[in-house]
């Protein structure tokens, strides 16, 4: 086993893929000689050439057309938005095309490409480099959301993204790039796309989280352990379509359940969650579904103070944890 | 105009090509032919919503001429479209059916290009590459750079052909695409179907100049404007951009002139926004006219040749009409079908 | 009382606005000599001129980009988009965008806009012309939702709108325009932002609605009652922010909830209010708050039955009523 | 270069300009005192980064001259600015003071633009028309249109000025953008600061032509390519633009040529991708240097100025560095406000 960085993780997939089947490249903004603002396609242009490591122009939305295009044509384009936040422009074209193509006709047609992008806060990024956009992707049935959070899932789950027969959204939370470690095997390993994980297991309560926020949860949980509340802690991995069954049959054994996602609290990934659980595990549960998640304000501010108000952290998710384990 | 029965083989320089540079008198009567096809079945879908069968028609009357001569001067078996709404002499032209097209208007089981899913003419057909996904307008231009792209990596000399109107080219996703595909000198050929509105939009507020072949300067390629009712016109403006394509010489921007001989859809009325004299100037330019009093003095039309095919395309249309309104809806169960791969 | 339709009263509130208020305009494709595509803006053109009554071309970004600008520089821009399904290209602009302006400037600029679109299926739209897109924008904190679905409501809150000081995206569902008719007051009227309606008081069981749905949910609500069940229909009207108070005040006096919309299923709108019936009203609770919307399929399809299949029905809803009073 | 004391007033058709058409020596002595100011900041917050104390700097240096000619050229009293985020002498320009920006770089309390909420230079200005909404580019270019088209309806002969980058211009809103200003020929002028590269990527990738100013003609209205080193040159270009502006004369888009002397932002290595030799011209081309020596030729800065110029800046910079670094974060429950009106 190797130990490696998620950002590690993320470019040893691609670069594995890229050996592997001539009909994957990588296209995006400052991916070629700068080897990507994060340095995740790092020595690709090097290796594979201008015409497999695509320094595109300034413009999103058409990153997102063209590897739709490329896919259809039968190549599997693994585009890179800059950041989350920059993604809004391609919505239309991953939101509003990639996700119908199949559908839309007859399956006919269908678009293999992944589209990767840096997410989420943490890191003094302001109003424009923190931002959490999951939920316009998950919500829209034909777009498979992946976020994983170690470098075990990442590898695993962008190898499975790349190879997968539709569009599939991979988010990458910016702060796990290179706080998070971790083991992976030396030899090729695959993960299957919609399965959740467990990352922790607890009879106490069970905690539904997924990506930067499931290592804080994790830490809660080590916390609350000492004050002898076993949390088990379910990763989402991904988030559409999501694997129901894991969390409710957690929920189901626990009899409490925390959903924590670190993006705007309303209308969030949680909401589903937290619905699905109220609903379909209605019998089994001691105490009402709790939500902790970021605050209703239009994004994460610049200032220190700022962002440290509006990230949730182990200390603030251990308080929720105790609450509920007294409910 | 220039008929030749003897086609010159030098320019054919890449592949196997259906047609040569120069159309042959059967090539022509064959234009001739799809266009009268074209028109009627366009003429059957207009009935057929009038009759509250077919929910929604955009017409392509008008645009005929310039859509069959895209397909003649590419080749169907290997380049790729990405068609606009408005394509009936199109999808006509690359093999589809007055059948399946109107199983599409009538919605109906065994649909070839979405099942029934789509609006007619939407989706993908099956033996040629020839797509058309959406409705937004304006998305089918980068998505044509990614095709393109697609086939420039693996060194393959095919064409893609992107089609849009005078109004998609304002979209942001048609300077985007435009861009790349300079950059890269994909073999792509822009296709823009002028016909002057954009729904009720008249190209005064759609843009300050004249001919958005003007903008192909900023791109770094070249940009044309044609007579889109002139078949061979742009027949050879097309034929010898997609050689160049083939070659390595990059995109071309053609816009092809043409007039909307209906309103934008079965929805619209034009004379809401169109002036009397307006819709006379726009009358007076109706291609097939024009194309058969050219082919009629060229020798290669005469009565006979004529009368044989419309009857022809009127009874082809009549047994499909017939064939499509018997046919039964989808079975609804298929309907949760495709959403992802089904392995 | 004038009685008129949904599209009546959206036309006559921007009637009245743009003659009280000279820094009203709207702009859009095809309001101007067409009068809309739906007719919204029909005789604008001759009464307020080219100046006030923009044609733009086909660009949806940089009509909400421009619509921006000008609220920014003291105007009241109502931005129609032509059909919801084609918003996709302008949510950069409205939701990356607008709804930062007043919070990312600390309060010194903020941009009032109203950025109207016709949503909704059921009207043989297909793919693209049947879209009900709301939880992109409801999710998003600095963003005002509305979904009307009365004339009653649609006027009242569209004027509301056009004076509001914050970015507002309105919407309307196509298939009430004409289909839905009602009495609305000669003399002018504004009702107020963010304040659910309880269209029909009950006893039995709540049910949390918005737009087209309403309608079938009174249909539904008026078939139960002749089977002896009286449920209490409550009209959101503001998707964000969210009134929360009115249903978790009914639900608490039901003691059952139901959640119904148009849009797919997972992480839609109705997520969000069953999860908060769930959490602050568990205690009230006698069974699982019920979702019932649209299947997770890509978007709706345009063959009659498989639209009759996509959209509720009265019949649907009230079936599932049926199942929740025996609950 | 022809400095001169006494201003033609005849150009200044309309309403209360800061400066005519000619600019005098002491507008160039002021414009140079302006562009060492910034130069000096711009040092130091690099620093302040290299410190761990500023979290992010995007430098403004080697677009000094093109920033300062832009703001002298139109009145910041009633024109509009929508800037980019290399803007550090614009924003001097206009009259933001070093204490103001440094409070942005170190995001403390009482930062005029966004009270600490943003990266620094963004938010908005309270005495000046002057914004910077987002960090997502190209989105200012429709905006802006939208601010010029208020001014238009109202008849107030105010000019916008929006800036970006040579890779801005590849986004599809500044094709919207420009394509709706050229239709309603609105007062605004498109400030393209080309420095060749969009943080790695070089203009041979960002778009097939030679310069942006190209794209101008595809939009009915007249675009230029000046030496962005020229802080005269620009001057006279935007001089001219404005006043045609005001003037219902429409659009211009001025595009400078500029180099970006530092990396991208302070995150970024511009060895990776710039060769040497690169790196090398591109220093010969900072308007420092060449504007101190015109201004020393033509007898207007000596020693003594020059000297004085530059401790004053040092001097303004370390007090303001001082009280920006004693100053507190702001109060973090403001940090739930401004979501929406507060009534
Ligand atoms: C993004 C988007 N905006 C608006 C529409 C509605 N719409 C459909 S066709 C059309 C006009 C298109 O005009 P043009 O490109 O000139 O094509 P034509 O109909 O004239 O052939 C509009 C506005 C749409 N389909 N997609
Ligand atoms: C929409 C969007 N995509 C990507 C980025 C990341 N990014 C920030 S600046 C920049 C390069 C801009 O280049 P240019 O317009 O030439 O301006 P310059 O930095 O050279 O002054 C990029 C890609 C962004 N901020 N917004
Ligand atoms: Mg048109
Ligand atoms: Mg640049």
């Amino acid at each position: 086993m190797a130990v490696m960085t998620v950002l590690e993780a993320v470019r040893q997939a691609m670069l594995e893929e890229m050996r592997r089947d001539s009909r994957v490249f990588v296209m995006g903004e400052d991916i070629g000689a700068r080897g990507g603002v994060f340095l995740a396609t790092d020595g690709f242009l090097q290796e594979f050439g201008e015409q497999r490591v695509i320094d595109t122009p300034l413009a999103e939305s058409s990153i997102a057309g063209i590897a739709i295009g490329a896919a259809v044509n039968g190549m599997r384009p693994i585009a890179e938005i800059e950041f989350a936040d920059f993604v809004w422009p391609a919505m239309n074209q991953i939101v509003g095309e990639a996700s119908r193509i199949r559908y839309g006709t007859n399956g006919n047609k269908f678009a293999p490409l992944v589209v990767r992008m840096p997410y989420g806060g943490g890191v003094r990024g302001g109003l424009y480099h923190s931002q959490t956009i999951d939920v316009v992707f998950a919500h829209q049935p034909g777009l498979i959301v992946i976020a994983p959070c170690t470098p075990y899932d990442a590898k695993g789950l962008l190898k499975a993204a790349i190879r997968a027969d539709d569009p599939v959204v991979f988010l990458e939370h910016k702060r796990t790039y290179r706080l998070v470690r971790g083991e992976v095997p030396e030899e090729e390993y695959i993960l299957p796309i919609g399965k959740a994980d467990i990352k922790r297991a607890g009879s106490d309560m069970t905690v539904v989280s997924y990506g930067l926020m499931v290592h804080y949860c994790l830490e809660a949980a080590r916390k609350l352990s000492d004050e002898g509340v076993e949390a088990e802690v379910v990763d989402l991995r991904t988030l559409a379509p999501v694997d129901r069954e894991t969390f409710l049959e957690s929920v189901r054994r626990t009899s409490k359940a925390m959903v924590v996602y670190e993006d705007n609290r309303t209308y969030g990934i949680g909401a589903e969650i937290a619905a699905t659980i109220a609903q379909d595990a209605f019998h089994d549960l001691d105490a009402p579904v709790v939500r902790l998640a970021g605050p209703d304000v239009p994004a994460m501010a610049f200032a220190p103070p700022f962002e440290a108000e509006f990230m949730l952290s182990p200390e603030k998710i251990a308080a929720a944890m105790r609450d509920l384990a007294a409910y | 105009m220039p008929p030749d029965d003897s086609p010159s083989a030098a320019t054919a320089t890449s592949g196997q090509r259906v047609r040569s540079s120069k159309l042959t008198r059967p090539d022509l009567l064959e234009m001739y032919r799809v266009m009268a096809l074209s028109r009627t079945l366009d003429e059957r879908v207009w009935l057929l919503n009038r009759q509250g069968k077919a929910a929604i028609v955009a017409a392509a009357q008008g645009h005929e001429a310039a859509q069959i001569a895209c397909v003649f001067a590419t080749d169907p078996s290997r380049d790729h479209y990405l068609i606009y709404y408005r394509e009936l002499t199109t999808l006509l032209a690359v093999g589809l059916t007055p059948l399946d097209l109107l199983k599409g208007f009538l919605s109906k089981e065994g649909e070839p290009m979405s099942g029934g899913r789509q609006f007619p003419t939407h989706g993908a057909c099956r033996n040629v590459d020839l797509f058309s996904f959406s409705n937004v307008v304006g998305t089918q231009l980068p998505q044509a750079a990614g095709v393109a792209l697609a086939d420039k990596m693996r060194g393959e000399p095919n064409v893609t052909v992107v089609y849009f109107g005078d109004g998609a080219a304002s979209q942001g996703d048609c300077h985007e695409a435009m861009n790349f595909a300079g950059i890269h000198r994909l073999p792509i050929i822009f296709f823009c179907e002028n016909n002057r509105y954009a729904i009720s939009v008249p190209l005064s507020k759609q843009m300050a100049v004249e001919n958005i072949a003007a903008r192909a300067a900023g791109y770094g390629f070249p940009g044309v404007t044609l007579d889109g009712t002139d078949p061979i016109g742009v027949y050879e403006a097309v034929y010898a951009a997609a050689e160049r394509a083939r070659n390595g010489g990059g995109p071309t921007l053609i816009e092809v002139m043409v007039e909307r001989l209906f309103p934008h859809t079965s929805d619209d009325d034009h004379t809401r926004y169109r002036s009397a004299e307006d819709l006379r100037q726009m009358r007076s330019r109706d291609p097939l006219p024009t194309f058969e009093a050219q082919l009629r003095k060229a020798g290669i039309l005469d009565d006979a040749t004529h009368d044989r095919i419309w009857s022809e395309a009127k009874r082809l249309v009549n047994e499909a009409t017939e064939e499509a309104e018997a046919a039964p809806y989808p079975q609804v169960d298929q309907f949760t079908r495709h959403v992802f791969a089904e392995s």
